[in-house]
C-alpha cells in the first residue's frame, strides 16, 4: 500500500543500545527542533488587522436569495430541510394572498423560514438540494451573538435585502462546472427548473 | 545569642517535653484508629527529642543533638514500616479500628 | 549600622525580593506563552500593550474579578489554606539566595541577601518539603477525586524526588564543604563553577527540580489531560491564581538556586579581571546571576514545550531506580575523587 | 570404682535395651540387672566396717558452681543400693504381659534403677539432687503409659507434689551451698554449713527438706497423691515406688536432715513425728475401711513408713538402725504384696476382697507365699518386720514414750487388716472369681522365693545388715 | 522588655502552641485534621529548638518530621482514603481511664523531675547545636551509631519494599 | 566488631542473591556465614578486646557470649526455617531481614553506649515487625505485625524517654560515665524516673506483665518460624541488652528498681503460667510459657549478683531457645501435617511419629525445667543468684509458678503419649529439620548435664 505520508515509520520492537535508553541524545534532539522551530518564520495571522483570503466556494452564511423582481424564490418545498444532516432548518409555509405577488414569487412561500446556526454544519447540502435556486451559502461568516436564541437566524437574517445594490453575488456558486453538475440525473428535480430557466 | 537559653530554666522545658509526651501516651490509649495512634506515638517521640535537644544545650554537650539524630532515624524506619503493615493489613481487613483486630484474643 | 537601620535594610531587602519574585512570576507567564507560541511557529499574546506586555496584567486582574467558587462539600478552611501555603512557601525561600556579592555604603556592608543562614541549602530543602502540603491540603480539601489523585500524585512525586535531590546537593556539599548558599557562590569565581565538579550532580538535580515544581513532563499533579487539572481542579479565580503563581516563583527560585548552586551565582568568568569597583561588580554580579536565572527559566519552559507527560510509573522507575542509585554513586566517586586528591584524610 | 560401675551398667543397659529386638527385651533387662545385683552383691560382701564413706569416685563436673559429680557408699548406701538391685531383678521378672511391655518400658525401669542408685550413693548435693529428679521421670512415664484408667490425672498430680517437694528441697541446699565457704556442695562442706546455722534458719530449711521427703515417703497430710497412684500405676511400677522410691524420701531423711539440722530436729522433730504418727493411725483406720486390696495395701504402706518416719526423725542410733532395717524389710514385703494383688487381679480381674476367698484350696503355694509376706507385714517375730519395727519403736520410746504407745497401735491395727484381708481372700469358700484359681508359674515362683527367703533372713539373721549400717549411722548422728 | 523576656514570652507561646496542637491531635476526628495539627505541634516544637540554638536540629526536625513522615502520613491517609469521621465509639470509661493514666504519669512525672535546674551545674555553651560541632560529635564518637543506623535503614527499606509489593505466585 | 561486620555483609549479600540469581545456593552461604561469625567472635575472645569506636561498643566476655548464643540459636533457627521461606517468592528478603536483625540483636548485647542499645533494639524491632506480618494474605498475621508495631513503638517512646532523662542526669549516653554520675550526684528523682521509664520500656521488649498483652496475640498470629525466632533470638538479646543496662549502669540505685521489678517479676510468673494452662491452642500456650520464661530471667536481675548473674541469663536464654526452638519446629510440621494447632494435633503422634513425640518431650521437659535437661540447669542457677542475694521468697514464688508450668507443658506429653491417634497420616519430617531436631535435643540433654560448657564462657 502506498504510505499515506513521508514521515511514516514503521514501528520495530528492538532493544534500545545504552544509548537510546539514556535518553538525554533524543531528548537534546527534541530541543534542538523546538529551539528550530523558536527561530522559524512565524506562521500567525493577525486577524483583525490582516484577513486571509477565502477560498472561492467556502461556505458562509446562507442566503435566501430573491429573484431579479425581489420576489423571494423560496416555495417552502421543504427539500432543504430534509436534505439537512444536521436538521438545523425549520420552515412553516404559508398561502400568497392577493397582492403579494411581488414579495413571492410563486404561490406558496416560507412564512417563517429558520436556521439554526448552532446545528449548522455549512456542508451546503441545502443550496444542492433547493430546486428553486433559493438558498446558497455565502462568503460571510456567521455573526457570534450573545444567547443562544440569538443563533437561530429566522427571515430578518436570511433572506438578501431587497435593494438591487445589496443584493448577495452568489454567481461565484453558479459557475458552469455547477450547472453541469446539476444535470446529473440524480438532480433531475432540479433540471426542470433550468429547463424552465432556459426556456 | 550567647546568653539564649538563660532566661528560661530547664524546668520548663522538663514540664513541656513531659506534657507533650503525656498528651501522645493519652493519644494512644485514648484513640481506636491506628493512625492517629500512630501519630501520638510520633508526638511522644518529637517530646523526647526536645527534652533532649534541651538538656543537650543546658550540658553543652552535643552527643544530645546527636542522639536526636538517631531518633529521628529510626522515627523515620519506624513509619516506612509502620504504614507498610498498616497498608497491608488495609489490604485484607478494610478498616484501621485497632478494636477489630481482636481476632487473635481468647 | 544601628540596629534599626539594619532592620530598615532587611525590610526594604526582603520587600525587594518579594517584589522582583512576583514580578518575575507574573512575567513568566507571560514568557511561557510567548516561548510556547514561538515553538509553535506562533507569536503568542501580543494585543494587550507593545507585545502584549501588559498580558499578565490582565490575566490577574481577569483572576481576582473571577467568581470565587468554593465547593459545598470541601473543607472550606484547609481549601483557602491550600493554596496559602503554596504561595507562602515558594515565597519564603528567596530569602537565603544570594542575588550579588556585597554593596559598600558609606563605610557600611550591606550584603545583598536577606539572611546568610549557615545551613541555607537544609532550609530551602525543609522549605521545599513543606511546599507539598500546600498541593495535598488543596487536592484533599476540595473533595474531588481528581484532586486526591493530584494531590496523591504530588506528595509521593515530592518524596521520591527530594532523595536523589538531597542526594545530589551531598555531593555538592562535599565538594564545596559549607552548607551556606553564599559561601558556595562565593567561591565560585572565575572558571571554578562547580557544574564543572559536579556534572552529573547537576543533572540531578535539574531533573529533581523539575520534579520538584511540578513542571512538564512530571506535571502529573495537574496533567489536565487524566485528571483535569490535579490539584487545583476546583479552584477558581484568585486561589487559582496562587496555584499557579507559586508555580512560577518556584521556578523563578529554581532557577536562581541552580545558577547558584552550579552555575556560579554572580559570577561570570574574566569579570574579576577588569579590576571594576566592588559596588559596580556586585551591580553587574546581579545583573549577571539575572541572566543566568532568566535562561534557566527558559529552559524550564524550552523543556515543558519539547517533552511529553511522563507515566506514573516511569515517574517512579526515573525516580528511584535511575536517579537515586546515580546520586548515590555520584556521592561515592565524588568521595573517591576527593580522598584520591588528598583532600579528606 | 565400683559405685560408678554400679550405676553406669544400668544406664548403658537403658540405652542399649533400645536397640534390641522385642522379644529379648525382657531377658536382655533381667541379665542386665541381675550382673549389676551379683556386683552389688559382692561389693556388700566385702564392705569394711567403718563409717567412712568407701568405693568413692569424684570427678569435677560444673566447676564454676563447686559442683563434683562425687560418689560413695557408706554402709547405709550400701543397704540401700543392696535393696535396689535386689528387687529390680526381680520387678522385671515380674512382668507378664510382655506383649505390651515394650523395649521402652524396660529401659525405662533400668533408667530409675541408674537414678535411685544414684540418689542412695551420691555425696555432693547438686547431683543429689539431679538423681533425685532423675527417677523421676521413667516412673512418670511408666505410669503414663502402662497405668490404669484415670492414669494422666493421677499420675500428673503424683509428677507435681513430687517435683513440689523436691524444688523446696533444692532451695534449701542451694542456701546451705551458698552457706559453705568455698562454695561447693560436697556433703561433709553442706553439713558444716547447716550445723553452723541458727535454729530459725535451720527450722525453715528443716521445713524445705521436711516437705520434699515427706511428700515422698509420704507422711500425714502430704501422702494423698499415694493411694491414687499406686491404684492406677501399673504392677511394676508400682512396686517401684513403693518397694524403692519411697525409700528415698526416708534415706534423704536419715542423709540430710539428721546431720545437717540438729537444732531444727531437736525443736522441730517433734513435729514431725506427730504427724508422722498420725499418719500411721490415720492410715492404718483407713486401711482397715479400704475393699480394694491394692488401695488397702497402698495405706498400709503409708501406716509403715509413717513409723519409719517417726523412729528417724526421733533421731537416735536405734531409731535410724530400725528405720534402715525396717526399710528393707517394707521393700521386700510390699513388693511381695503388691506381686500377690497382681497375680490376684490377673486371675480373677476383681480386687474387691469382698468378692474373692477360698484360693487356699485353689493355690497352696499362693496361699502360703501370702502368709508369709503377711506376716512380714504385721511384723510377727522372726519375720523382717518384727526386727524393723521392735527397733523403730524402741528408738521412739527413747525420744517421748507416748508416741511409741500411740505408734504401737499401728501392730495391732496392721494385724487387723492384714489378717482380714488374708482371711477373706484366701480361706472360706470360693467364689465365682476364685474357682478356677491357678497355682503360681514357675515364673511367679521365681518372683516371689528370693523374696520369701529375704523376710526369712532379715527376720533371723538381722545383724547381717544392722551392722553394716551401724558405723555410718554413728557417724551421722555424731555429726563429724 | 529584656532579651530574656522575650525568649520566656516566646516559649510560652510556643510551649502552649505545641501543647494544643498536641491535644488537637488527640481530640479531633478527622485523622487529615490530626495529621496538620500535629505538623503545626512540630513547628512549635521547632520552634523550641531555635530558642534552644538548636538550629541544625530545627531544621532537620522540619525536614524529617514534617516534610516527609507526615506527607508520608497523609498520603497513607488519602491513598486508603480513611478520613472518615465515623469512628466507632471507645468505651468511655475506657477513655475516662486513659484521660487520668496520662494525667497521673504527666503529675508523677513533673513531680519527680522539679527543680532539676539545681543539678545540672554546667554552664550553657553556645554553639552546640551549629553544624560543624555536631558533625564533629557524630562522625568522631558517634562514627559507629551513625553506620549501623544504615543497617537499620536498610532493614526498614527491605522490609517495607517486601511486605508492599505483592506476591506473584 | 567483627561480628557485626560479617552479619552486615552476610546481609547484603543475602540481597544481592535475588539479584545475581543464586538463590538456590544461598541458604549454605547464610549458614557458612554464621558458622564464620561464631568463628570470628569466638577469636576476639582471647585478644582482651578494647571498647570500640570511641567505646560506643564494648566486647567484652560477656558480650562475645552472648554474640555466640545469638548466632547459635540463629544458625539454629535457619535450618529449621528454611523451608517455609524457601516457599516464599521473598526467601532472600526474610533472610536478610533476619541477619540484619541479628545486627541488632549482637550491637544489643555488647553496646557500651545507650546509642547503639537504641539503634540495636530498633533494627532488631523493626525486623521482627516486618517478619510478624510478613504472610501477608493471612489476616492474623497482619494484625499480629501491626499489634507487635503499635506496641513496640510505644515502648520506644517510653525507652527514649527514659534515656533521655539519664542523659539529662549525667550528660553523658556512654555507660560507664551514667555509672559513675549516678554514684557520685544525687539525682533520686530524676535517675528513678528515668531508669522507671527504661524498665517499662524494656518490659514492654521483654514481655513481661503487665506489658506483655500484646505477646499472646503476636506470637499467635506470626507465622509459626518468625514466632520461633522472637521467642529465641528477640528474647535473647532484650534479656541481654537488659541486664548489661542494669548491670553497668544502676547498680547503685538496686535498692529502688529491684523492688519495682520484683513485683514484675511475680505478676509475670503467676499471670503467665496460670494464663497459659487455660490454652487450647499450643502456639498460644507456647507464647504465655515465652512470657513466664521471661519472668524467669527478670529474676536474675533482680537478684543482680555480678558475673554470675549475666551467665545465668546466658544459659537460660541459650538452653530456652534451643528447647523452644524443637518445639516450635515439631509443633510447625504437625500444625503442617493436620492443620490445627490446638493440643489435640499433637494425640497420638507417639504412634505415628516417634521420634517427634520424643524430641517433643525433650523440649517440654526441659521448658519444664526438669533435670537433667537443660532447663532444669537454667533454672536452678538463676535461683541460686537470688537465694545469694536473699530473694528467697522470690525464688520459693518462682518454684511455685515453675509447678504450675509443669501443667501445661505436660498437657502437650501426655497429648503425646496418650491419646488416641487423630491422623493416621505419618508426619514427613526432611533431613534437614531431622538435623535440627537431633541437634538441639542433644544439646538439651548436653547442656543439661555438662552447663560449665556454657558458662564458662563469661
Amino acid at each position: 500500500m502506498q504510505a499515506l505520508t513521508t514521515r511514516s515509520k514503521i514501528a520495530v520492537n528492538k532493544k534500545m543500545t545504552f544509548m537510546e535508553r539514556i535518553y538525554i541524545p533524543a531528548i537534546l534532539g527534541g530541543m534542538a527542533i523546538t529551539l528550530r522551530h523558536f527561530f522559524k518564520k512565524k506562521v500567525t495571522i493577525q486577524y483583525p488587522e490582516q484577513q486571509r483570503e477565502f477560498a472561492p466556494i467556502y461556505r458562509g452564511h446562507h442566503v435566501l436569495k430573491r429573484d431579479e423582481n425581489g420576489a423571494e424564490r423560496c416555495t417552502a418545498c421543504g427539500l432543504c430541510a430534509v436534505a439537512c444532516p444536521a436538521e438545523a432548518i425549520t420552515m412553516v409555509a404559508a398561502e400568497r394572498k392577493k397582492g403579494e405577488e411581488a414579495l413571492y414569487r410563486e404561490e406558496k412561500y416560507a412564512e417563517i423560514y429558520e436556521i439554526n446556526m448552532l446545528r449548522c454544519i455549512f456542508c451546503g447540502l441545502c443550496e444542492e438540494a433547493c430546486p428553486k435556486e433559493a438558498i446558497f451559502l455565502t462568503d460571510e461568516m456567521v455573526l457570534t451573538d450573545y444567547a443562544r436564541a440569538g443563533f437561530v437566524h429566522g427571515k430578518d437574517k436570511l433572506v438578501e435585502p431587497m435593494d438591487k445594490d445589496k443584493r448577495i453575488d452568489v454567481s461565484k456558486r453558479q459557475t458552469k462546472e455547477v450547472a453541469e453538475f446539476k444535470k446529473h440525473p440524480e438532480y433531475a428535480h432540479n433540471q426542470v427548473y433550468t429547463k424552465s430557466l432556459k426556456a | 545569642m550567647q546568653q539564649n537559653i538563660h532566661g528560661i530554666p530547664l524546668d520548663w522545658f522538663i514540664i513541656l517535653s513531659t506534657t507533650l509526651f503525656c498528651i501522645g501516651v493519652m493519644g494512644v490509649l485514648f484513640r481506636r484508629n491506628a493512625i492517629i495512634i500512630f501519630m501520638s506515638i510520633e508526638l511522644m517521640l518529637n517530646a523526647t527529642n526536645l527534652l533532649l535537644v534541651a538538656f543537650s544545650a543546658y550540658h553543652g554537650d552535643a552527643a544530645g543533638q546527636v542522639f536526636v539524630f538517631f531518633t529521628m532515624a529510626v522515627a523515620a524506619a519506624e513509619i516506612a514500616v509502620g504504614l507498610a503493615i498498616l497498608v497491608v493489613m488495609y489490604r485484607n481487613t478494610k478498616s484501621v479500628d485497632i478494636d477489630v483486630l481482636n481476632r487473635l484474643k481468647g | 549600622m544601628t540596629f534599626t537601620g539594619f532592620l530598615i535594610y532587611k525590610a526594604l531587602l526582603v520587600l525587594i525580593v518579594f517584589t522582583i519574585s512576583l514580578v518575575i512570576a507574573m512575567y513568566s507567564t507571560y514568557a511561557e506563552r510567548k516561548v510556547a507560541a514561538f515553538m509553535q511557529d506562533r507569536l503568542g499574546p501580543n494585543r494587550a500593550g507593545p507585545f502584549g506586555l501588559l498580558q499578565p496584567l490582565a490575566d490577574g486582574l481577569k483572576m481576582f474579578m473571577k467568581e470565587e467558587i468554593i465547593p459545598n462539600v470541601s473543607n472550606k478552611f484547609l481549601f483557602i489554606l491550600g493554596p496559602s501555603i503554596a504561595m507562602f512557601t515558594s515565597c519564603v525561600t528567596g530569602a537565603v539566595i544570594p542575588w550579588g556579592g556585597s554593596l559598600h555604603i558609606g563605610g557600611n556592608v550591606y550584603p545583598l541577601q536577606v539572611t546568610d543562614i549557615n545551613i541555607g541549602i537544609l532550609y530551602i530543602m525543609a522549605i521545599t518539603s513543606i511546599g507539598v502540603y500546600g498541593i495535598m491540603i488543596g487536592g484533599w480539601a476540595s473533595n474531588n477525586k481528581y484532586s486526591l489523585l493530584g494531590a496523591l500524585r504530588a506528595s509521593s512525586q515530592m518524596i521520591s524526588y527530594e532523595i536523589a535531590m538531597g542526594l545530589a546537593i551531598i555531593a555538592l556539599v562535599m565538594h564545596t564543604g559549607t552548607l551556606s548558599l553564599n559561601k558556595i557562590a562565593a567561591m565560585q569565581t572565575g572558571w571554578h563553577w562547580n557544574i564543572i565538579y559536579q556534572p552529573v550532580g547537576f543533572i540531578i538535580f535539574l531533573i529533581c527540580a523539575f520534579a520538584e515544581t511540578n513542571r512538564t513532563p512530571f506535571d502529573l499533579p495537574e496533567s489536565d489531560s487524566e485528571l483535569i487539572g490535579g490539584y487545583h481542579t476546583e479552584y477558581s479565580s484568585m486561589k487559582l491564581g496562587f496555584y499557579l503563581f507559586a508555580e512560577y516563583i518556584n521556578m523563578f527560585i529554581s532557577s536562581a538556586i541552580i545558577a547558584t548552586l552550579y552555575f556560579g551565582g554572580y559570577h561570570m568568568p574574566f569579570i574579576d579581571r577588569l579590576g571594576l569597583s566592588d559596588n559596580f561588580g556586585a551591580i553587574l554580579g546581579i545583573v549577571f546571576l539575572f541572566s543566568k536565572i532568566f535562561f534557566f527559566i527558559f529552559f524550564f519552559m524550552w523543556v515543558r514545550w519539547t517533552l511529553p507527560r511522563f507515566r506514573y510509573d516511569q515517574l517512579m522507575n526515573l525516580g528511584w531506580k535511575v536517579l537515586i542509585p546515580l546520586s548515590i554513586f555520584n556521592v561515592a566517586f565524588t568521595g573517591t575523587l576527593m580522598w584520591i586528591f588528598g583532600r579528606i584524610h | 570404682m565400683q559405685t560408678a560401675i554400679l550405676i553406669l551398667i544400668p544406664l548403658i543397659a537403658a540405652i542399649a535395651q533400645l536397640f534390641v529386638p522385642r522379644k529379648y527385651g525382657k531377658r536382655f533387662a533381667i541379665t542386665a540387672s541381675l550382673i549389676t545385683f551379683v556386683l552389688c552383691l559382692v561389693t556388700f560382701l566385702q564392705f569394711p566396717t567403718s563409717g567412712d564413706y568407701q568405693y568413692v569416685t569424684n570427678i569435677p563436673w560444673i566447676a564454676s558452681l563447686g559442683i563434683n559429680f562425687k560418689i560413695g557408699m557408706d554402709g547405709i548406701s550400701m543397704l540401700m543400693v543392696l535393696l535396689t538391685t535386689f528387687l529390680v531383678p526381680l520387678i522385671i521378672l515380674s512382668v507378664v504381659q510382655s506383649e505390651t511391655r515394650t523395649p521402652v518400658f524396660y529401659s525405662l525401669i533400668l533408667f530409675m534403677e541408674m537414678a535411685l542408685i544414684g540418689v542412695f550413693v551420691s555425696l555432693d548435693g547438686f547431683l543429689f539432687y539431679i538423681f533425685w529428679e532423675l527417677a523421676l521421670i521413667p516412673i512418670y512415664f511408666i505410669c503414663l503409659l502402662w497405668g490404669g484408667e484415670h492414669r494422666v490425672r493421677v499420675t500428673l498430680k503424683f509428677f507435681i507434689y513430687t517435683l513440689a517437694g523436691s524444688l523446696f528441697m533444692l532451695v534449701a541446699l542451694v542456701y546451705l551451698y551458698l552457706h559453705t565457704a568455698s562454695h561447693t556442695f560436697e556433703i561433709g562442706e553442706l553439713y558444716r554449713a547447716g550445723r553452723s546455722l541458727d535454729a530459725p534458719t535451720q527450722g525453715i530449711l528443716f521445713l524445705f527438706f521436711f516437705l520434699a521427703f515427706g511428700i515422698k515417703m509420704p507422711v500425714f497430710p502430704l501422702h494423698t497423691w499415694q493411694p491414687d497412684t499406686y491404684t492406677e500405676a501399673p504392677t511394676q511400677g508400682t512396686m517401684l515406688l513403693s518397694g524403692i522410691m519411697l525409700k528415698m524420701g526416708i534415706y534423704g531423711v536419715i542423709r540430710w536432715i539428721l546431720p545437717t539440722l540438729p537444732l531444727a530436729l531437736s525443736q522441730y522433730g517433734d513435729y514431725a513425728m506427730w504427724l508422722a504418727i498420725i499418719g500411721v493411725i490415720y492410715a492404718s483406720i483407713i486401711a482397715i475401711t479400704r475393699s480394694d486390696i491394692k488401695r488397702l495395701i497402698a495405706y498400709s504402706s503409708i501406716a509403715h513408713v509413717g513409723l519409719i518416719a517417726a523412729g528417724v526423725f526421733a533421731g537416735n542410733a536405734i531409731g535410724v538402725q530400725g528405720g534402715i532395717i525396717q526399710m528393707l524389710s517394707h521393700g521386700i514385703n510390699v513388693v511381695g504384696l503388691f506381686f500377690i494383688v497382681d497375680i490376684l487381679q490377673r486371675r480373677t480381674n476383681t480386687r474387691k476382697i469382698g468378692s474373692m476367698g477360698g484360693i487356699r484350696q485353689q493355690a497352696p503355694f499362693f496361699a502360703t507365699a501370702f502368709l508369709i509376706l503377711t506376716l512380714g507385714a504385721v511384723a510377727l517375730p522372726l519375720t523382717d518386720g518384727f526386727v524393723g519395727e521392735f527397733l523403730l519403736i524402741n528408738g521412739i520410746y527413747i525420744y517421748k514414750p507416748v508416741m511409741a504407745v500411740v505408734g504401737g497401735f499401728t501392730i495391732i491395727l496392721g494385724a487387723v487388716y492384714m489378717f482380714r484381708t488374708y482371711q477373706r481372700t484366701t480361706l472360706g469358700e470360693t467364689s465365682v472369681e476364685t474357682e478356677k484359681f491357678l497355682d503360681l508359674t514357675p515364673n511367679e515362683k521365681a518372683v516371689l522365693i528370693p523374696l520369701l527367703i529375704m523376710v526369712i533372713v532379715i527376720g533371723i539373721w538381722p545383724n547381717i545388715f544392722l551392722k553394716v549400717s551401724e558405723p555410718a549411722v554413728t557417724k551421722l548422728l555424731s555429726g563429724n | 522588655m529584656t532579651q530574656d523576656h522575650l525568649q520566656k514570652y516566646l516559649f510560652l507561646v510556643l510551649g502552649l502552641f505545641a501543647v494544643l496542637s498536641a491535644l488537637m491531635v488527640v481530640f479531633t476526628k478527622n485523622p487529615v485534621h490530626s495529621v496538620l495539627y500535629l505538623v503545626l505541634a512540630f513547628f512549635a516544637i521547632t520552634g523550641e529548638y531555635i530558642l534552644l540554638n538548636a538550629q541544625f536540629i530545627a531544621i532537620v526536625n522540619i525536614i524529617v518530621y514534617a516534610g516527609a513522615i507526615m506527607v508520608l502520613f497523609l498520603f497513607v491517609i488519602m491513598l486508603l482514603n480513611l478520613n472518615k469521621e465515623t469512628e466507632p465509639h471507645k468505651n468511655p470509661y475506657l477513655k475516662f481511664a486513659a484521660v487520668i493514666t496520662s494525667g497521673l504519669l504527666l503529675i508523677v512525672i513533673v513531680g519527680s523531675l522539679k527543680a532539676a535546674d539545681n543539678a545540672i551545674a554546667t554552664p550553657y555553651q553556645g554553639g552546640k547545636g551549629l553544624i560543624e560541632n555536631l558533625a564533629e560529635v557524630l562522625f568522631h564518637q558517634f562514627l559507629l551509631p551513625f553506620e549501623v543506623s544504615s543497617i537499620l535503614f536498610l532493614a526498614a527499606m527491605v522490609g517495607a519494599v517486601m511486605l508492599g509489593k505483592k506476591d506473584i505466585k | 566488631m567483627i561480628t557485626l561486620i560479617i552479619l552486615s555483609g552476610l546481609g547484603i549479600l543475602t540481597l544481592f542473591a535475588q539479584i545475581l540469581r543464586f538463590r538456590k545456593g544461598l541458604f549454605p552461604v547464610i549458614l557458612v556465614g554464621l558458622a564464620a561469625a561464631f568463628y570470628f567472635t569466638s577469636a576476639d575472645y582471647n585478644s582482651n578486646p578494647q571498647p570500640w569506636f570511641s567505646s560506643m561498643l564494648d566486647f567484652n566476655h560477656y558480650a562475645i557470649a552472648f554474640s555466640r548464643s545469638i548466632i547459635i540459636i540463629a544458625f539454629l533457627w535457619f535450618m529449621m526455617a528454611r523451608n517455609y521461606f524457601l516457599q516464599e517468592t521473598s526467601a532472600t528478603d526474610h533472610f536478610a531481614l533476619v541477619i540484619f536483625s541479628l545486627v541488632g540483636a549482637v550491637s544489643m548485647v555488647s553496646y557500651n553506649n545507650l546509642t547503639m542499645l537504641f539503634l540495636g533494639i530498633e533494627i532488631l524491632s523493626l525486623s521482627a515487625y516486618v517478619l510478624a506480618a510478613s504472610d501477608k494474605g493471612n489476616i492474623l498475621s497482619n494484625e499480629a505485625g501491626f499489634k507487635y508495631f503499635l506496641m513496640g513503638s510505644f515502648a520506644t517512646g517510653f525507652l527514649l524517654f527514659g534515656i533521655t532523662l539519664i542523659y539529662g542526669v549525667s550528660g553523658s549516653f556512654d555507660l560507664h560515665t551514667i555509672q559513675q554520675s549516678i554514684a557520685t550526684h544525687q539525682q533520686p528523682g530524676m535517675v528513678l524516673i528515668g531508669i522507671l521509664l527504661l524498665l517499662v520500656g524494656l518490659c514492654f521488649k521483654a514481655s513481661l506483665v503487665p506489658f506483655h498483652f500484646w505477646a499472646p496475640d503476636v506470637y499467635d498470629g506470626a507465622p509459626t518460624p518468625v514466632t520461633a525466632y522472637m521467642a529465641t533470638v528477640v528474647k535473647t538479646a532484650a534479656f541481654g541488652a537488659f541486664f548489661r543496662l542494669f548491670y553497668i549502669c544502676f547498680p547503685d540505685m538496686i535498692s529502688q528498681w529491684a523492688n519495682v521489678l520484683w513485683w514484675i517479676v511475680v505478676l509475670t510468673l503467676f499471670i503467665a503460667n496460670i494464663t497459659a494452662v487455660r490454652q487450647n491452642s499450643v502456639k498460644r500456650m507456647l507464647a504465655y510459657s515465652s512470657i513466664a520464661h521471661a519472668g524467669y530471667l527478670a529474676i536474675a536481675i533482680v537478684s543482680m549478683n555480678g558475673d554470675a548473674s549475666g551467665r545465668a541469663i546466658l544459659y537460660y536464654t541459650l538452653t530456652y531457645s534451643i528447647s523452644t526452638i524443637t518445639a516450635f519446629t515439631v509443633l510447625y510440621m504437625v500444625a503442617r501435617n493436620s492443620g490445627r494447632e490446638d493440643f489435640g494435633a499433637f494425640e497420638g503422634l507417639a504412634k505415628t511419629n516417634p521420634f517427634l513425640s520424643f524430641v517433643m518431650v525433650v523440649a517440654m521437659l526441659s521448658l519444664a525445667g526438669i533435670p537433667p535437661t537443660a532447663g532444669f540447669f537454667g533454672k536452678y542457677y538463676i535461683f541460686q543468684n537470688a537465694i545469694a542475694t536473699h530473694n528467697t521468697g522470690l525464688v520459693l514464688l518462682a518454684v511455685i509458678a515453675a509447678l504450675i508450668g509443669v501443667f501445661y507443658y505436660f498437657r502437650v506429653i501426655i497429648a503425646v503419649y496418650f491419646k488416641p491417634e487423630q491422623s493416621s497420616i505419618p508426619i514427613t519430617v526432611g533431613g534437614l529439620h531431622r538435623t535440627v531436631l537431633f541437634i538441639t535435643t542433644l544439646l538439651t540433654i548436653l547442656l543439661g548435664l555438662f552447663p560449665d560448657l556454657i558458662l564458662q564462657w563469661i
